[in-house]
């Protein structure tokens, strides 16, 4: 019980206090211990807390519900203040916060929604989260710290307000930690919404025309989900008798089917599902470690967290299988679409869509196996993505692009930065990495369930394999010489090196992750047999011992020129050219924007979502 | 300790047996050729001679890449042959392809890289066939473990010839038989000259053609799980299959990226896809 | 027994010669002359390739061709003079773009003349060849691995 | 059974708007060759209907230079290169210009080497 | 910035039997811009002419390509011929056109079999090959060279062929060409085959015309356009309309090699019927003075030889415009937009011959 209310309030404390200090040396120090005591704080709760049993505690007093009331309305408050800045054309991002905001609180001001007697919980999916959000979340601010400081000397026009930003990172772990150990709905509902103020306040941080527009979307689209989660507290009130999360999910699954839909769409949305993808490719223009948190480990995970949660209703239903076709369309048009894209960054954020939309499917499914996958798929998920995009950032401050184009080569150039880079890449796709044991698990939990699913999986799961190897690719083209070194990271080594490491580490211990942790959960483990652990075992082996093979110096080598038709001159990245002189060569990778569009498809995605959702709110009546 | 047998005899019978199967391969298309064609065992002698040349390299690092290659296709192979999870042992064979198409890469040549490039094509083309195939076992026998698909005594050809059809389909992408010898081919006169393995020459083409061998027995084994209720017929099919690739590699010439990608996906939703569906619906009601 | 003498993998580059030999030599690949009976693979690549077939005269554009080419083979190799032209420049010699044959370039292990050269005689060639091969990589064994001193012209 | 062949003489001056008016009229360019007398006669070939007609173009080895008509027959490039890398002759204004690397050869302008053409080299069997 | 992949096609390139180079830059397999580059094969045999006399050129014409190296011979030694006005015998001419046909039924098998082989048609190509052996036979017992002819001569030809040996031949040209039409119908009717030729390097009329392509390049995009329709040798006496094809993509060319290769056949038969008694050499005289443009027919299209004499025995000037060079542009043209894959087919429909092309 303490750590969890550590957990939940600690972040405050740093938040207030980076606001309070602008030196940016103290800074630095806030950041760093907080993140450390946050760290310790998320360990020492996995280490007390986990066990087969959920732990419920007692709130008695009731200021703390009023409390809950108060932020809301302050929440309210302060949407409606970042919204002055909007013209009449916005009208209705005012009018979402008024309404939802004005229901939710006439509700519980009027006494109609019940209380919660034991508001906060603690279960072995929450200590997975906690440990993510801990460990995942503090490497990425420590990342902030040095990030920001070549971001400002890059972008002088950017108002310096790196102390806000890293503020909102903790108020950001404050919510995330509220999120995960709220029983009642009407506390996830208030912590869910200072996730969406925080991702407003990263997101328009660079103040440019641009980042004010992405921001002002990111916030209509979450808010809908907010709206959503609203109109579930109504409705749980009233028909249901309780906003207790637990209470809800033990009722008959036709009484409750209805909110528990409405918090999954929250839940799609805030994990940026089709049709809402648009908010989190806008949400780029933020600077990187903001990317890297709101994509990897926080805030999707924050909606996808809430699906799972709520798959035990799910299950079986004609809506729980439409919620997972939404997923399973994601997964297939999130990979689809990152195949015709060269920005790193966009890479990242469509394979991001896709993932999580993989991990929907599994919550829409609902069946034990397929929840085990769905954790597991976090966990990697987490780890490898918010590597790639830390690194990614590194990339681009380090060589001012962040297209994958300008990366040829970059093993020749950078090669600590990209082998962790690579780490990362393998960790998204490649054997026996987190997430392809995910994927498998998911293949082996879906293919007794229908003949519908695996094919989704399975034909995402290849395109995502094309754009990842095409990536990989491009990275470790040998081309000579280093003309350039790693300079200038500092800090940051610590992020990427240890998310790296993790990464690895993880994909060594998931068997003890899935016998501590997940199995607790949801039963037997089902399908990590002994032979396969042995199978992983044995690839992850070669993985890991094979690069070694890369410093033995091999004998009788003979160094030749690669093949250019003949037509060599004596440097090898040029060729004898059809006028007379010697002409660079060059390699671009495929992207074949006719045939994986990304206009078409997104729009196409767009329409097959909107039907779905559709589709899923009728479904509930049957 | 049956197992066991199964991944030593793999692992040191495989090549024999590969190189013979491609000896007899290049004599039967010198025949539909009209020609006479090489001995039988030419494909050892190639790899032996290719083992006593210049070991050339573009950067010393892209021969490790090959042996990663080698050591996955064997990883592979033996899980396959040893009883193991299929859809782990097509995971390993991904990752084995992989590591050619990252070596491809890392040599930085533009007709290597492309070469790479419409491998990873031809892996996008084949791979979910496979994979579906690995989920029809699955439907059928209840086990994704190779060991019981084999002890399973219903013959898996009659729940699932539409699996088998799309599996013969992208066995020919597997196998870099025209028409969908895009990334590289055993014959010359290719306008990638030859494509992902441009680069590679003596000891470490021999590798990648001893991999091929291995591959192709790893191919030919899944097949064999179509009429694993009767090993007779299983071996006859599975030759039988072979002989008909070699037909068709003899009767087409190569198609482009565009018609391999959509057919093979299309022969997958249709055939790998319908079979499935129809299967759910006559298995569960 | 030397493998290379079992498996010749060829590869063939047209210097500046007229087509004649050039046809001929792919001729050699086709059902009449069928070379793979002797394990002969046409490569396309120099890298993968034992035996240099070139066929017509070195002249200055494609000079440094040929030198690419062929210091992108690896060792042991053979390079065979195709037709007149190769060997001499026939009287395209006298032409004023025109170095000569193919040994004002790259070493020639064997010579065959004729114009145009008869199919035969490339086969014959091509088994000469496989002698010259097996007798230098057996001087390549005792030089303990390293390369004869003819291979690897620098530009 | 040959051809009729019409031959006619044009100034460099009104080369341009000759060349327009064949175009006009729907001739083919055939080729475009040179050969040195006195003077570059320069043969620009055209066809129409198996019907054969020739524009010839005399200029002075002093002042070798030409309009490029790449601009009406698009196909010309390759003649108007060769000219310049075999003969030397400059010509203004081509689309593809590779600046003398059509033919990379040692010797420059091998066909405007003077003196050759008249005593030519007796070789053995050129004595009957 | 990487913004295209810029490679290097040949000069050494497996599917290129001879060395021509493109800069090709592409744009994921879509060809954006081909720059060619020629000259690996430039030998400057024109100058030849002020070394060798007259008679002694027809040995170097025919080696100005080993592929249509009797139709070099002829081209000049008509011009020669011409200016000389030198009556041939008519027996001569006659053996002449089954000689041309025979040339050019053996370099359209050719085509297709290495066309077959650019596709990745390897057991087609080696079937084509195998056919055109045959023809090789025919030639090889009639002239004596098998891609060298060596028959032709200023003054006629040097080898007479009697009668029985022509009906004989006559009867093998049945057999054979009954074993090329099976082999013809694979390039007619294979679904690969034409999915590779089908719409792939169009080429408009127009642009064919005003690029100035000839041969099959120029009819395969419907211009009628066939010298042998100016009547040299004895073809106005025989019987036959220029092949065309509407389409201008590389499936017409390859349709039109293809019905062209039985026109051949006709054309023997017609020749060997028709044949007269007779010489087949005159004894020649003098030394040539004046100048003509001998325009011929090639396998690859239409061949211009400019032969000026100045009443010696050496020849002022000796020009050949080969058909390759001529469709150099319209291959230029035709690449852009083409997938890399089509590159090889493209390239080899208009049936390049660079030795001719450089000389």
């Amino acid at each position: 019980m303490s750590w969890i209310i550590f957990l939940i309030l600690f972040p405050l404390a740093p938040a207030v206090l980076l606001l309070l200090f602008r030196s940016v040396s103290v800074q630095k120090w806030i950041v760093l211990v907080a993140s450390a005591l946050i760290c310790v704080a998320a360990i020492g709760l996995a280490v007390t807390c986990t066990g087969a049993q959920p732990k419920y505690f007692s709130i008695t007093s009731s200021v703390v519900n009023k409390l809950v009331i108060a932020g809301d309305i302050i929440l309210a408050l302060a949407f409606l203040f970042v919204c002055r800045r909007l013209s009449l054309k916005w009208y209705w991002i005012p009018l979402l916060v008024i309404v939802q905001y004005g229901a939710v609180v006439f509700y519980d001001l009027s006494g109609r929604v019940p209380a919660v007697t034991q508001p906060l919980f603690v279960d072995n999916l929450s200590v997975i989260m906690a440990l993510i959000i801990g460990i995942v979340g503090c490497l990425i601010t420590v990342y902030t710290v040095g990030y920001m400081k070549h971001y400002h000397e890059e972008h002088p026009d950017v108002p310096d307000r790196r102390g806000s930003f890293l503020a909102a990172i903790f108020l950001f772990f404050f919510a995330m930690y509220g999120i995960i150990f709220s029983n009642s709905i009407t506390w996830i509902y208030f912590f869910w919404e200072i996730t969406t103020l925080c991702s407003f306040i990263m997101i328009s941080y660079p103040r440019t025309e641009e980042a004010w527009h992405n921001a002002f979307r990111a916030l209509w689209m979450l808010l809908l989900g907010g709206l959503a989660f609203s109109m579930a507290i109504l409705y749980a009130s009233d028909s249901c008798g309780t906003v207790d999360f637990r209470h809800l999910l033990q009722m008959n699954k036709s009484a409750v089917l209805l909110p528990i839909l409405l918090i999954c769409f929250a839940g799609m949305n805030k994990a940026a599902q089709f049709p809402f993808a648009k908010w989190l490719l806008g949400a780029m223009v933020a600077p990187t470690p903001s990317s890297a948190l709101l994509h990897s480990s926080t805030m999707v995970k924050a909606g996808v967290y809430i699906c799972l949660r709520c798959s035990p209703i799910l299950e079986n239903t004609a809506s729980g299988a439409v919620v997972a076709l939404i997923g399973g369309l994601s997964f297939l048009a999130g990979s689809a679409i990152a195949i015709s894209q060269r920005d790193g960054k966009k890479v990242l954020a469509y394979s991001t869509i896709g993932n999580l939309g993989l991990i929907i499917l599994c919550a829409g499914v609902g069946s034990h196996w397929a929840l085990w996958a769905a954790v597991l798929l976090i966990i990697f998920h987490a780890l490898a993505k918010a590597l790639m995009f830390l690194a990614v950032g590194t990339v681009e401050q380090q060589t001012g692009s962040r297209d994958i184009e300008d990366m040829h080569g970059l093993i020749s150039r950078m090669p600590l930065l990209t082998i962790t880079m690579l780490v990362g890449i393998a960790g998204m796709f490649l054997a026996p990495f987190g997430m392809l044991i995910s994927k498998w698990a998911v293949l082996e939990a879906m293919a007794i369930r229908s003949p519908i699913y695996p094919p989704i999986v399975i034909f995402g799961g290849s395109l995502m394999l094309f754009f990842w190897a095409k990536w990989m690719g491009k990275l470790i083209a040998v081309v000579g010489p280093a003309p350039q070194r790693e300079r200038g990271i500092g800090i940051e080594w610590t992020a990427l090196f240890g998310l790296a490491v993790l990464t690895v580490l993880t994909c060594a211990l998931y068997p003890f992750v899935g016998y501590y942790l997940i199995q607790p959960l949801y039963g037997q483990d089902p399908i990590l047999s002994q032979g396969s652990i042995c199978m992983v075992g044995i690839m992850l082996g070669l993985m890991v011992l094979l690069p070694l093979g890369f410093f033995i110096h091999w004998k009788n080598l003979v160094h030749v020129e690669p093949y250019l038709s003949g037509a060599n001159v004596s440097d090898p990245h040029q060729f004898m050219g059809s006028l007379g002189n010697a002409r660079q060569w060059s390699f671009r990778n495929y992207y074949m924007g006719k045939f994986f569009s990304e206009e078409k498809l997104f729009r196409g995605s767009l329409v097959g979502s909107i039907a779905l959702m559709v589709l899923m709110f009728v479904m509930e009546k049957l | 300790m049956n197992a066991f047998f199964w991944i030593a005899g793999y692992i040191l019978l495989a090549p024999v047996l590969g190189g013979l199967i491609n000896g007899c391969d290049r004599i039967i298309t010198a025949r539909m050729q009209s020609r006479v064609g090489p001995p039988v065992l030419q494909p050892f002698y190639d790899v032996f001679k290719l083992m006593e040349k210049d070991n050339l390299t573009v950067n010393r690092f892209h021969g490790y890449y090959l042996f990663i290659f080698l050591a996955f296709m064997l990883v592979s192979g033996a899980m396959f042959f040893g009883g193991q999870d299929l859809l782990m042992v097509i995971f390993a064979f991904i990752v084995a392809d992989m590591f050619l198409v990252l070596g491809a890469y890392s040599t930085n040549s533009p007709y290597s890289s492309i070469g790479a490039e419409r491998e990873l094509l031809q892996m996008l083309a084949a791979e979910p066939m496979m994979l579906l195939s690995a989920v029809g076992f699955y439907m059928v026998t209840g086990s994704f473990h190779v060991s019981e698909i084999v002890a399973c005594d219903k013959s898996l050809i009659l729940y699932l010839p539409g699996v088998f059809a799309g599996f013969c389909y992208v066995l020919t992408i597997k196998l870099r038989k025209s028409p969908f010898d895009l990334s590289t081919s055993h014959h010359a006169h290719q306008e990638l000259v030859k494509g992902i393995t441009t680069e590679f020459a003596g000891p470490s083409l021999a590798l990648i053609e001893i991999e091929h061998w291995y591959e192709t027995i790893l191919l030919l084994g899944m097949i064999y799980l179509f009429f694993a209720f009767n090993p007779i017929v299983a071996v006859l099919v599975t030759l039988f299959i072979y002989f008909l690739e070699i037909l068709i590699d003899n009767a087409n010439a190569r198609v482009k990226w565009e018609l391999m990608l959509k057919s093979a996906w299309l022969a997958t939703i249709i055939l790998g896809g319908g079979n499935l569906l129809v299967l759910y619906f006559i298995l569960h009601g | 027994m030397a493998f290379i003498e079992k498996s010749p993998w060829i590869f063939h580059f047209d210097g500046s010669s007229c087509n004649g030999c050039d046809i001929e030599v792919l001729a050699c690949l086709t059902p009449m002359y069928d070379v793979e009976r002797f394990g002969v693979i046409n490569t396309g690549n120099p890298k993968h390739s034992d035996i240099f077939l070139i066929t017509g005269s070195i002249n200055n554009q494609n000079k440094p061709v040929v030198e690419a080419i062929y210091n992108q083979m690896g060792d042991p190799k053979v390079v065979i003079a195709i037709g007149t032209c190769a060997t001499s420049g026939h009287f395209f010699a006298e032409c004023y773009n025109i170095l000569g044959g193919v040994d004002t370039t790259i070493p020639v292990d064997v010579y065959i003349p004729g114009c145009a050269v008869r199919p035969e005689a490339i086969i014959d060639s091509v088994v000469q060849a496989m002698a010259i091969l097996g007798e230098k990589r057996k001087k390549r064994k005792t030089n303990g691995g390293a390369l004869p001193a003819e291979a690897g012209i620098k530009t | 059974m040959f051809e009729e062949q019409e031959i006619v003489q044009v100034t460099r001056e009104e080369l341009l708007d000759r060349i327009l008016s064949m175009s006009n009229e729907g001739y083919r360019l055939v080729q475009i060759g040179c050969t040195k007398m006195e003077a570059f006669q320069i043969d620009y070939t055209f066809d129409k209907d198996y019907k054969f007609l020739d524009l010839r173009l005399m200029i002075p080895i002093e002042d070798a230079q030409l309009p490029s008509i790449t601009g009406v027959y698009g196909c010309a490039f390759t003649y108007e290169n060769e000219l310049h890398d075999l003969f030397g002759i400059q010509v203004e204004g081509i689309s593809l210009n590779y600046d003398g690397n059509f033919y990379r050869i040692p010797v420059v302008a091998p066909f405007n080497i003077p003196g050759k053409e008249h005593e030519p080299e007796e070789t053995p069997e050129s004595k009957e | 910035m990487q913004n295209r992949t810029v490679i290097p096609f040949g000069p050494q390139h497996p599917v290129l039997p001879e060395p021509i180079h493109f800069d090709l830059v592409l744009e994921d397999e879509t060809v954006v811009e081909a720059i060619p580059s020629i000259g690996f094969i430039h030998r400057g045999l024109e100058l030849l002419c002020r070394k060798k006399p007259y008679q002694d050129m027809v040995y170097i014409a025919e080696r100005i390509c080993g592929i249509c190296s009797f139709i070099h011979g002829l081209g000049y030694s008509q011009g020669v011929e011409k200016i000389m006005e030198i009556p041939i015998p008519e027996r001569a001419l006659y053996l002449r056109v089954f000689w041309s046909e025979l040339s050019r039924i053996h370099s359209h098998l050719l085509w297709l079999g290495l066309t077959a082989d650019a596709a990745g048609f390897e057991s087609l190509f080696n079937h084509c090959w195998r056919v055109r052996e045959y023809i090789l036979d025919v030639i090889e017992e009639t002239a004596g060279g098998r891609v060298i002819f060596g028959v032709c001569k200023v003054g006629g030809v040097r080898r007479d062929v009697d009668n029985d040996t022509l009906k004989r031949i006559l009867a093998r040209l049945e057999e054979i060409e009954a074993d090329y039409n099976t082999i013809a119908d694979v390039f007619k009717k294979d679904y690969t085959m034409r999915h590779r030729f089908s719409g792939v390097g169009v080429l408009s009329k127009e642009d064919a015309y005003k690029l100035g392509a000839v041969g099959p390049t120029a009819r395969g995009s419907d211009v009628a356009q066939d010298l042998r329709k100016l009547g040299y040798a004895v073809y106005d006496e025989l019987d036959f309309e220029p092949v065309t094809e509407s389409d201008g993509d590389c499936y017409a060319r390859c349709l039109v090699r293809i019905r062209e290769v039985n026109e051949s056949f006709q054309l023997i038969r017609q020749a060997v019927e028709k044949i007269p008694g007779g010489a087949v050499d005159l004894k020649v005289k003098g030394f040539p003075e004046g100048e003509f443009f001998s325009r011929l027919e090639q396998p690859r299209g239409e061949v211009v030889y400019y032969v000026k004499g100045n009443g010696t025995k050496f020849l002022d000037r000796f020009r050949v415009r080969t058909p390759t060079f001529a469709n150099i542009p319209a291959l230029v043209q035709m690449l852009g937009g083409c997938d890399l894959a089509d590159v090889p087919v493209i390239i080899l429909s208009i049936d390049p011959c660079i030795s001719c092309m450089e000389r």
